[in-house]
């Protein structure tokens, strides 16, 4: 059977975990996008993008962490990746995004890369 | 079996991002022909895929009534795939390699996909003949430990 | 996206039984984006598979220098296939079904192809022109509930 | 990954147990036949075909089930299907083949239907 693409989103705490399923495209990228759009309208800064279950990844796909990931920073947040497949991360490599995005190797090591953050934050107050 | 003379496929999908899935099935099909890994596979598909999203969407902006024309040629070799249209072209010399960095910086969504194309493959070739065709040539070395 | 015109995919593979998997990746994506399931996905890349193997057999004797060539056409009420050849070409209306039970009896190993196809597709033609070309159009209507 | 094809073999007792894996077609019908052959040759005349895992049969496949039924019934033998997925036995189905061939839910009740046969044989002696 075809593969196509879905989102699953949660809320856990500050950061928003959206989960992604099957390939990002220049078909697919737009929903993506949106979701990122939606997020930041929303407020929120800190997001995690699981990719565990991402199959495919072209340079539409790309394009979308590429461009919030400066605004997300500014606004003291981020764009993090958790779970990546090595068949997938290759694409990060070959344009050298994997030193631009912080990788994790579950969505949940990023998300709680996050929350020290934020109790580092506090502690500092 | 081992084949010695070159062997071609080609396949035709309407000009709509919807069918790239389509063009990466063909395209894995094709490297599964040529005994390639599954993470060499994806990156030709990669290659590809950037092709025809660009004819697709600037050759053809998104009109769905053309067609988007991918050959693959295959030898002992080499893997080579030909993309082609009829749009309205463009001079790939000026279009200047961009730096993802500066690209990050400029929040930029797009202009990734040249680069991307020229870092996977070991030769790629643009064959423009204005009003007629414009052709992207793609080829990839095949190790010889088969 | 609902399309309202017909829209048009074509594969060309070498005339070898080793394309054949290609061939049913194509169906099977076509019918993808008919919105078909699995079953009736799986039968239409049958009746397509039968027509190119007795292209790969019959028309051009497993010479994989020869292309075949497989048209899809989708509109809204129907899925058409078309197989192609330049072979020697035969006469389709001397070639009598056969019943499987007979073909049991006569433990024999072929001769199920043709039938096959005219038991999956709503409307099967020949449109044999000598010296040119022989083709096999079929189609399958699509059922309105989508 | 496209898939390929693949036969399994066994023996259990008398019956010679041969499982399918991925596609039947004109490309492969030629090994699985040279399969039974082989067993044909060996005096096998009771064959299992595992078809659980079969994804897929076009009408070579076909032909090789129909070739050899006649032949193994005659020397009291047969050549009987376990397993066979829905989306695979409509094929079947559609030539008729369901009613000529013996199917069963798995390949282990297909086996066990001709050891059943075989101990009705002894108790008959
Ligand atoms: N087939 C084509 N027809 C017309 N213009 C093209 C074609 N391919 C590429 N281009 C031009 O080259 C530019 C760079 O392409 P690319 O690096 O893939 O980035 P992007 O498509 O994201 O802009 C495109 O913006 C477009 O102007
Ligand atoms: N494209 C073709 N070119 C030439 N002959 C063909 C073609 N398709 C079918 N035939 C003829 O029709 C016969 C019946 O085909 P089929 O029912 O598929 O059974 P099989 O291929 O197993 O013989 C073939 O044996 C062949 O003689």
């Amino acid at each position: 059977m075809p593969d196509t693409f879905q989102i699953l989103e949660e809320q856990q705490g500050e950061v928003a975990l959206l989960r992604l399923h099957g390939y990002l495209d220049a078909h697919t990228a737009a929903e993506f996008e949106s979701a990122i759009q939606r997020r930041v309208d929303q407020g929120c800064a800190c997001i995690v993008v699981d990719c565990e279950k991402l199959s495919y990844i072209s340079s539409a796909g790309l394009g979308v962490f590429m461009s919030f990931i400066e605004e997300l920073r500014e606004k003291e947040g981020d764009i993090r990746i958790g779970g990546l497949l090595p068949k997938v991360r290759q694409v990060f490599d070959i344009l050298g995004f994997t030193e631009i995005f912080q990788l994790f190797d579950t969505a949940d090591a990023a998300v709680t890369s996050f929350q020290l953050k934020e109790e580092g934050d506090a502690t500092n107050v | 079996m081992r084949q010695t003379f070159e062997q071609s496929f080609a396949l035709h999908v309407p000009s709509s991002s919807e069918n790239l899935a389509m063009i990466r099935a063909f395209v894995s099909e094709v490297a599964f022909r040529a005994h390639l890994g599954e993470d060499e596979s994806l990156l030709l598909a990669v290659a590809v895929d950037e092709a025809c999203a660009n004819v697709i969407e600037h050759a053809y902006g998104h009109d769905a009534t053309k067609q988007v024309m991918v050959r693959a040629l295959l030898d002992e070799d080499a893997i080579r795939f030909e993309v082609v249209d009829q749009g309205k072209g463009f001079d790939p010399s000026i279009i200047e390699p961009k730096d993802p960095r500066q690209l990050v910086k400029e929040r930029a969504s797009g202009g990734l996909g040249m680069g991307l194309i020229r870092r996977i493959m070991d030769e790629v070739v643009y064959h423009i003949v204005p009003g007629e065709k414009n052709e992207l040539l793609m080829m990839k070395r095949l190790k010889k430990q088969r």
